[in-house]
């Protein structure tokens, strides 16, 4: 595995997640927490752009996070807590922060 | 006569003070009777959302800020329809009854205010 | 997974959602066996050491908890000290030198240089930054 | 153009452009002849009351300039109390009142309430924010 | 006139310019000052968007962000300093900063 | 061996602290030795633009700091050419020497680096 990029910023209001899918490789992770986790909204132009990540890179959100916003997510994301973030931290080669 | 002022609430709840702070705004104002109104558009209509959970990432919850407007004398309370279905939020999952414009309603509302604070 | 030695940087400032998020993945790091080599606080998140931040009483006080949490673990919690003359960060030392009445940074920080933070990278498997919202 | 009444309300921190755009603005107004009811700092704004900020010496001091801009023609520059209180921007009374060590608002600064900012409006033809970058 | 809007965030890592011009009537004006002023850039999108601005609508840009960025305006835009702000402040009914 | 950094610049030069402050993390890495490069991205592109005058927004030349990196030996300056291509920005309009990457050249820029830090 090659890089978790963890986005925080609101995809409706900014240009980071767009970005991230640019710099995306097939081994990469994408960790949505705090606003970037309305990427998840079904019907809007973010969760579209969700699935043109590259194939086989993972897809995982801040579980608090889409709680806390009343959201759901697709079978294709795992839900993760704090100590999961630790391992996942330590299980891709870096931590790509968009901050 | 006292001039009136329409507070545009863009951010979203949870990501920190401004969604607060904002409305804290309009909550002053009502406090004193002053003519205020609200609209909620592009990520501030998230703040519209029903069962949200703030909680589960420690915050107080806006709720309840936002439905004490009323009671504070703020009955206008405004959404942009385009920023709804931008976000795929239908207009029953608000949790505030709220008045949905189009664009050509936008326009028009900000012309019947003084002034205007965009946050 | 195999201990790591984590350096974490922090960017925002304690009022946002990303400090709670950066403080959480650190307890959680710890909890795990892990190591945290040094948390490094730079543009906004200086405003985490500053001793100076009321919060209502009814809500989490990160400033406060980030001090109880590098106290009570004995970690090394470092604020750059460009970013935070700038924003009005002072420890005693600064406070006098550039003759402000008020030091307002809290104990347990320690106001030190960016090269502190690639000093830590250099001893960790993995750096961990958070900010924004 | 009449004369006009101006209220200001800044909302960025005085290492931010907005906050020079609004000082030149406020500058401007006054020498066009214009009156300024009153300057409000909501938000980041409050740091501009911080007498704690160290700007490098080759960089205008905003916060210095904010402040002197305000003691010379007698304005009234009122901060958000809340929003001060929250970010660590404290008189005397309020370091008092939260046994905090260090006061650190610089003179010519009135901590009040939001009311301050909607009364100011009533009196004014025009507020004008300025904030974000 | 009508309304002033204010923008200082670049148009191309956020959405204020977007809705802006979706709210903009053809009495109002639009003053472009700090980051916003890249949206003066030829070529870009949101040089084209600035031109889907009501027929009527004025456009501005403070003059020492434009040059700051070594930027340059078309002749629809008014270039102008602080005491012009003012005037502007005053000759519109009202001004409404994206902040 | 040391571990290498890659700072990804992706904000504008004169809005603030923030570039300034991205490329003191880089020079500081420099005056170490240590294996640094810096990429700019979406925004960040235009701190590359030739003949700024930030003097007329009263802020010190971020141009001068840049032109320093190779002096600390921080000498991989890249960009992204869609970046450049979005913004308008022609590649003999840029004031320092860098090296344009297409899309598959970021992707694979980034699995070079022990680190990223991304502003």
């Amino acid at each position: 595995m090659a890089t978790l990029h963890v986005l925080s910023h609101s995809p409706f209001a900014d240009s980071r997640l767009d970005s991230c899918l640019v710099l995306m490789s097939v081994r990469d992770g994408l960790l949505l927490s705090g606003d970037a986790v309305y990427a998840l909204q079904p019907g809007s132009a973010p969760h579209a752009a969700l699935r043109t990540r590259p194939a086989g890179a993972r897809l995982y959100a801040l579980e608090e996070d889409v709680r806390a916003r009343a959201l759901s997510a697709g079978d294709d994301v795992e839900l993760i807590d704090y100590p999961r973030f630790v391992e996942l931290a330590g299980e891709f080669d870096r931590v790509n922060s968009w901050l | 006569m006292a001039r009136s002022l329409l507070l545009i609430a863009r951010q979203a709840p949870w990501s920190g003070l401004a969604a607060r702070e904002a409305l804290d705004i309009v909550l002053a104002g009502g406090a004193f009777d002053l003519p205020m109104a609200m609209l909620f558009l592009d990520d501030g209509v998230f703040q519209l959302a029903a069962a949200q959970q703030p909680a589960a990432v420690q915050q107080k919850d806006l709720t309840a800020n936002l439905q004490a407007l009323q009671l504070f004398g703020v009955e206008e309370l405004y959404a942009a329809g385009r920023s709804l279905r931008e976000r795929g939020l239908a207009e029953d999952a608000l949790g505030l009854p709220v008045r949905l414009l189009d664009d050509a309603e936008l326009t028009a509302l900000l012309d019947r205010f003084d002034e205007v604070i965009t946050l | 997974m195999a201990t790591m030695k984590f350096t974490l940087a922090l960017f925002s400032a304690p009022t946002s959602p990303a400090s709670r998020r950066a403080l959480r993945f650190a307890e959680a790091a710890l909890a795990g066996g892990h190591e945290i080599v040094r948390i490094f606080f730079y543009q906004e998140g200086v405003h985490g050491a500053s001793a100076n931040l009321v919060t209502p009483q009814d809500e989490p006080d990160l400033a406060r908890q980030w001090q109880d949490f590098i106290t009570a673990h004995g970690l090394d919690g470092v604020v750059c000290i460009a970013a935070a003359l700038r924003r009005g960060v002072l420890d005693g030392q600064e406070a006098r030198r550039y003759a402000r009445p008020a030091a307002n940074v809290a104990s347990g920080w320690a106001l030190s240089g960016l090269g502190q933070l690639h000093e830590a990278v250099q001893q960790s498997d993995r750096l961990v930054c958070f900010g924004g919202p």
